[in-house]
């Protein structure tokens, strides 16, 4: 298991998109490596004819300064280059297409909502299994379909070691195939401006092992809602208006559900580590960290009292 | 007219099988029927831009602003049939 | 086991009060500092509290950390040394009871890492 | 072709005339275009003028964007800076692309045109210098204001592309939205004038023998320019129109919780902002052409390939705007037609790039200031278009797109392909207007900073997308690599800024106004008219035009048009007057009396202004007043016009007579209206677009229209609408008086015939708050509201005439342009009323 603070220390280099972490991705990295590297040798090209036609020898001048050259280098050569990298395009289009694949995909439903994401785990025949934020759980070496809506404005997914981007816009669902080949935590990133604080907008997946992700599906069934002091200053305090934990009266729809929100490895949409002090911070006064964000400063916590619903809050696994 | 119908006769094929191939993709949506469309238009477009092209052919006919006209009409008509030739790969590949 | 924690770091406290100061901040190794400021960022200890040197987060909902190697005490009542504070960011409760600040988990090292970290921050 | 008009060429073989020219006629042509003293310089309509001012106003709208831009790779220097608030950032960037792209780019190309047209194709001046002079003030007025709401915080803050349901009273509840709407609204009116100005100045104010085939490129470029945004603005304009209503009366075009599409946005939005890039494109591509040709000291390589280029553009450019779309869920078929047309549009590219090569080759090398701005627009450019190639492959945009990789690709495009020729321009033409040209040393500096800070800016975003990060985010979390490529950005872009900088320092030293007269002359050795001795009245005489380049091609040009020996030596009729010529090989036709100084346009454009700004902090009687005062001060400033001319035909040079007014399909009246119709009919086609799509989109939300036959009275109440038009102007021929009524029979039979078709909808139980079938249906008849609406104005400015006598010719322009008019109202009403009815009929 991957440690749960990488995330946020990912690097950037490789680059993500150069550094693909599954099937859907790759393709899209071997077509893009081509076009960089094409796309330089063209570049170069150009730059060598714009040189010969400044400093060149006057017969190569000769010959680039008529309508016939224009022709070949204008027209010819890109047209040839073009119809080989158009049916490649097309021919990756349609095979990455999710819309036309089904199979045994494990089927998740996103619902984007400013700025975070809700997620829905679903059976083969579609019923909603278990719901969870911000994280998406994913066996290694199945392709994952992901149905993308939005709940508000539009948002658009975005994993670049898994895949392309989609976007989820209201009153449509979008399909969006990923995969996976190894375990770890791949950072992803809402890639619409959502106004507000979208640059704060991220999530991250977790691929399991296929036991690590068996293991994990098990833990998730029984509701661990726990007890105690934590719990009932959630309750009176007006968190439940917002956020449901199953197995206790908070059924808010608002905001994200805290079934298992000690388990998660992030907090605020894949911003923040998620530990105790973290987790405090952001009750208190979660528009520091997040401006803009639709949860309210909550400074009433006396010290005790905040550290009491945050204790709570992680060990909600 | 009849100048700028010549000028611009490939664009105006282009731009006639464009938008109806955007209004099949649009509004039929992806089926046999569709795709077989595409193709159709296509062939027509092409045996249009053949047909400008046939009539413009003999270059030496007129004076200088016809010649003119007729070169960079056929200029038109070669991208025109490039461009519809592209259009169509989407229904084949796709 | 965290009230053992607490035990154990309360009498460890209470025998080098009376001790000259183990470690100067000026004579810690640089690379324990470096690695506590990359492990406080990486446990998101700016959530509550703004640490010079880290953009973000800046939360407000603890005190500021700039110059904290000048400051007498913790939290206003443990005495600033390494040691205690090593203790105290891994387990605040366990030496001052009542306090916001909650246990984070972390390692041994982390927490003397960071309580490196913290001593070498001097006002300018 | 020998002849398009009847006009016999061998009639320029009299020029240059030899006879010495009479003693007085060079001062009457100087008091007749005289410079405008104190006041009116508020009220001047000549292209010297008003070209200068709207260039001017455009190079501030960049400035200040440009400034926005620096706050925003300041803020982005470091992660998680607080130099720019999150709620400014957004607001910081959402106007720099909005003003960059509708506040400068598309204005500055059309000064450009305003400018440089009258001179290169040896007109007096524009057509409309009066239309020249509302589209600048209706600009300057508003854009300043708009731009204003950045500092009081009310700044849009949607983006420049204003995706609903973001922008959506839910989402944006405040007005820095509606600035945006309303802000855009009088640049599209200003946008649209302009274009119509430039397509009746290229098309029918070319200097005699100046044929298609031997027209400057930059106006072969602003033609295409102009017809594409007749062509494409529509779409914007009927977009932000409907945004707008969903805002302020809930009409639910874009929710998709009533039948709207969020989608429907995207389209009219696309499918004018791609053409849009390359309307900044080809103007910039066209002076390119221009300046390389004589950089290089020879003609331009590849005219006819660049025509060909420029007007292929013109029409692939239309079918693009999906590629915006990629990731919205668009079933591969359709990605793969716009694919396939976004790399088809890259072949014209390409012939104008090898031409311009080509061109350099033959010629001299030359590195003075236009030089080397082109060789560096050429690297730029090509840069960013073939990234744009990349983007054009649907998988590889899936990564790329909303990316920093795009932005990225789209400044190198704008950048290479607008700013850097228009640096270029700066530097060529400013010998025309001003009294000393810019510093050649300084010039070499300017490029320098500007070059290597637009690519040490930009060259690094493309890896920060590869990287994975986001477009239009006000800060990014440390850890990530984005550190590295932001502050090596925000370093090239002050050093863009500083070349900016040091080129307005070279402005202030060395640019002293001479609209005519006392310029710095042919610094360049350029080989096209503008180049001619001018004055504000341009060249003394209009030159007969026999090749491509005639400065070049015939060293005694200059001196014979300087001393009259050519078309119109002086005034003919006493007042400001050009040549009107065919469009096609530019046959004297007739002679243009035009309309002189005048306050009325600048009125007009300061209550347009008021209106839309008025509008948009909602006082709302306050916008009806400016709205009304408009239309007043338009109606004043056209009454001054279409007068009876004393002399029906005039010796314009040479012994050859041409008459001084023309009506029907001729004139360059009833061009003007032909144009504004097609805006018109743009506007309702997209309208009726939005129709179907909805209905194709949410079909669930889909009432059954009212059926075909129920609507027989209204289509028959049109058709007699439009017969009644068409059938005054012949009746008016015989009779100037009682037929005018036909025009109001016309708009009243239109009227009912709306009427009618709105009580048939409502019967069908259609609410415009409640459906989107509803909404556009209702935005339907708005339209058809406003025309007939229009019409009704138009008869009654006829009948207010006809009552003072000012129709006494047999025919009158006025006449045709209200018949004009009224036949269209009508079979725009019959469009609307048999789609409405055909879409979702079962």
């Amino acid at each position: 298991m991957t440690s749960r603070t990488e995330p946020l220390a990912a690097g950037g280099w490789p680059p993500p998109v150069l550094d693909p972490a599954g099937p859907f991705a790759e393709s899209v990295t071997t077509l893009a490596w081509v076009l960089l590297l094409g796309g330089g040798a063209v570049l170069v090209i150009v730059l060598a004819m714009l040189g010969i036609a400044l400093f060149g020898p006057p017969r190569l001048k000769t010959r680039l300064g008529g309508e016939r050259a224009i022709w070949a280098l204008g027209f010819a050569f890109p047209a040839v280059v073009l119809t080989g990298l158009l049916i490649w395009g097309l021919t990756l289009t349609s095979s990455l297409s999710a819309t036309r694949v089904a199979g045994d995909a494990m089927r998740v439903k996103i619902i984007g909502e400013m700025w975070w994401w809700r997620v829905h785990y679903q059976d083969a025949d579609g019923r909603e299994m278990l719901r969870d934020a911000n994280e998406l759980h994913i066996p290694v070496g199945r392709p994952v379909l992901l149905e993308l809506e939005a709940a508000d404005v539009i948002h658009s997914f975005w994993v670049p070691r898994l895949g392309g981007k989609m976007d989820m816009i209201p009153g449509r669902t979008n399909r969006l195939l990923i995969q996976a080949d190894a375990p770890g935590i791949y950072k992803g990133q809402c890639a619409e401006y959502c106004g507000g604080p979208h640059a704060l907008m991220g999530f991250i997946v977790v691929a399991h092992s296929p036991a690590d992700f068996a293991r994990w599906r098990a833990s998730r069934l029984p509701e661990s809602a726990g007890a105690g002091r934590g719990l009932a200053l959630f309750l009176s305090s007006g968190c439940a208006a917002c956020h449901t934990i199953r197995g206790t009266p908070a059924n808010g729809l608002a905001g994200p559900d805290l079934t298992h929100v000690g388990s998660r490895r992030t907090l605020g949409a894949g911003i923040l580590p998620n530990n105790p002090g973290t987790m405090a911070g952001w009750i208190a006064d979660s528009q520091a960290i997040k401006p803009g964000n639709r949860m309210p400063a909550y400074h009433q916590f006396s010290g005790d009292e905040l550290r009491a619903v945050s204790d709570y809050l992680v060990t909600l696994k | 007219m009849r100048t700028w119908a010549i000028l611009l006769g490939g664009l105006l094929v282009w731009a006639g099988h464009f938008f109806a191939l955007y209004g099949i993709g649009e509004f039929a949506g992806e089926s046999a029927a569709s795709r077989g469309a595409v193709l159709l238009l296509t062939a027509s477009g092409l045996a249009a831009d053949a047909v400008l092209a046939w009539r413009l052919l003999p270059l030496s006919r007129a004076g200088e602003f016809m010649r003119w006209r007729a070169r960079v009409a056929l200029g038109g008509l070669a991208l025109s049939a490039l461009a519809i030739v592209w259009q169509a790969l989407p229904a084949l590949i796709g | 086991m965290r009230r053992a924690g607490g035990l154990i770091g309360l009498t460890s406290m209470m025998l080098t009060a009376c001790s000259p100061p183990a470690i100067d901040s000026g004579t810690a190794d640089p690379d324990a500092i470096a690695r506590g400021k990359a492990a406080a960022y990486r446990l998101g200890c700016g959530a509550c509290h703004a640490m010079p040197g880290i953009d973000w987060p800046q939360g407000r909902v603890g005190p500021p950390l700039a110059g904290f190697g000048d400051r007498a005490l913790i939290a206003g009542e443990l005495p600033n040394r390494p040691a205690p504070l090593a203790r105290f960011v891994r387990d605040a409760p366990a030496l001052i009871p009542g306090t916001t600040m909650p246990a984070i988990a972390m390692s041994e090292r982390d927490a003397r890492d960071i309580a490196a970290w913290l001593s070498s921050l001097h006002d300018e | 072709m020998r002849s398009e008009t009847g006009f016999d060429p061998a009639l320029y073989d009299r020029f240059p005339t030899k006879e010495p020219r009479p003693e007085g006629e060079e001062e009457e042509l100087r008091r007749i275009w005289c410079k405008p003293k104190g006041w009116e310089y508020l009220t001047v309509v000549n292209n010297n003028y008003v070209g200068i001012y709207y260039l001017g106003t455009a190079f501030l709208f960049f400035l200040m964007a440009g400034v926005l831009a620096l706050l925003m790779r300041a803020q982005l220097a470091a992660p998680m800076l607080e130099i720019l608030p999150q709620a400014t950032y957004n607001q910081v960037f959402t106007m720099h692309g909005t003003v960059m792209m509708f506040l400068f780019a598309v204005p500055a190309v059309e000064a450009a045109g305003v400018l440089l047209l009258p001179q290169m194709l040896a007109a007096r001046d524009l057509p409309f210098p009066r239309l020249s002079a509302y589209a600048f003030w209706a600009y300057a007025v508003g854009g300043l204001c708009f731009f204003a709401s950045i500092f009081v915080g009310l700044a849009p803050d949607g983006g420049w592309f204003m995706y609903p349901p973001l922008t959506s009273k839910a989402y944006s509840p405040g007005i820095n939205t509606d600035f945006w709407l309303l802000g855009i609204g009088f640049i599209e009116i200003s946008a649209i004038a302009g274009a119509i100005e430039i397509i009746v100045g290229v098309l029918r104010t070319r200097a005699p023998g100046m044929s298609l085939d031997k027209m400057p490129i930059f106006a072969w470029a602003m033609l295409v320019f102009a017809v594409m945004i007749v062509i494409a603005f529509p779409s914007i304009i009927l977009g932000t129109l409907l945004l707008e209503i969903e805002r302020a009366f809930n009409w639910p075009f874009f929710d998709a919780a009533r039948g709207g599409d969020p989608l429907l946005w995207q389209h009219l939005f696309w499918f004018f902002g791609h053409p849009e890039v390359y309307i900044i494109f080809l103007p910039a591509a066209g002076m390119m052409s221009m300046i390389v040709a004589t950089v290089a000291k020879t003609e331009l390589v590849g005219y006819r390939l660049i025509v060909l280029a420029m007007l292929a553009t013109g029409f692939i450019s239309f079918g693009v705007w999906a590629h915006h779309m990629f990731t919205t869920g668009m079933p591969p078929m359709t990605t793969g037609f716009f694919s396939a047309a976004s790399m088809a549009v890259s072949l014209p590219a390409g012939l104008q790039v090898f031409s311009w090569i080509a061109t350099l080759a033959i010629g001299q090398r030359s590195f003075n200031a236009p030089g080397l701005f082109v060789v560096g627009s050429i690297v730029i450019f090509v840069t960013g278009g073939l990234t744009g190639v990349m983007v054009a492959m649907v998988p590889f945009d899936w990564q790329a797109h909303d990316s920093y990789f795009i932005v990225a690709h789209l400044h190198y495009v704008l950048i290479g392909g607008m700013v850097f020729p228009l640096f270029a321009a700066f530097y060529y033409w400013m010998p025309m207007v001003s009294r000393r040209a810019l510093s050649e040393r300084l010039a070499k500096w300017v490029f320098a900073l500007m070059f290597a800070g637009m690519n040490i800016a930009f060259l690094p975003m493309h890896l920060a997308g590869l990287q994975g990060m986001p477009r239009r985010v006000y800060t990014y979390l440390p850890g990530q690599g984005f550190e590295l490529p932001n502050l090596v950005s925000t370093i090239g872009a002050f050093m863009l800024g500083l070349g900016v900088l040091l080129f307005l320092i070279d402005l202030a030293r060395n640019f002293r106004l001479a609209p005519g007269g006392g310029n710095a002359g042919n610094v360049y050795d350029g080989a096209t008219l503008e180049w001619l001795p001018s004055e504000l009245y341009s060249a003394r005489s209009i030159p007969v035009v026999r090749s491509r380049e005639p400065l070049r091609d015939d060293p005694r040009l200059a001196g014979d048009v300087a001393k009259g020996r050519h078309f119109l030596p002086g005034s003919a009729t006493g007042h400001r007057e050009t040549i009107v010529t065919s469009p096609l090989l530019a046959e004297p036709q007739y002679l243009q009396i035009m309309p002189g100084p005048s306050a009325w346009p600048f009125a007009a454009a300061v209550f347009t202004a008021g209106f839309f700004l008025a509008l948009t902090v909602q006082a709302y009687s306050f916008a009806w007043v400016s709205a009304i005062l408009a239309v007043v001060s338009i109606l004043r400033w056209l009454w001054e016009t279409d007068r009876p001319v004393r002399d029906e035909e005039v010796d314009i040079g040479a012994g050859i007579m041409v008459p001084t007014y023309v009506t029907g399909p001729a004139s360059h009246g009833w061009w003007t209206m032909v144009i504004l119709l097609v805006v018109m009919a743009m506007i309702f086609i997209m309208a009726l677009f939005s129709l179907a799509f909805l209905a194709s989109n949410q079909p669930a939300f889909w009432a059954p229209p009212p059926s075909m036959a129920a609507g027989l009275p209204i289509y028959f109440l049109y058709g007699a609408a439009f017969l009644a038009a068409l059938a005054a102007r012949p009746l008016l021929k015989r009779d100037a008086r009682w037929p005018v009524g036909l025009f109001f029979a016309s708009a009243f039979a239109a009227g009912s015939a709306l009427w009618l078709d709105w009580t048939g909808w409502s019967a069908a139980g259609l609410a415009p708050q409640a459906s989107g079938q509803g909404a556009v249906i209702a935005a339907l008849q708005a339209l058809q509201a406003f025309a007939v609406g229009t019409g009704l104005l138009m008869a009654a400015y006829c009948a207010a005439r006809v009552a003072r006598g000012l129709m006494t010719q047999p025919r009158s322009n006025t006449v045709d342009l209200a018949m004009l008019f009224l036949c269209y109202t009508a079979a725009q009403g019959l469009t609307g009323a048999l789609f409405g009815r055909a879409i979702g009929m079962t």
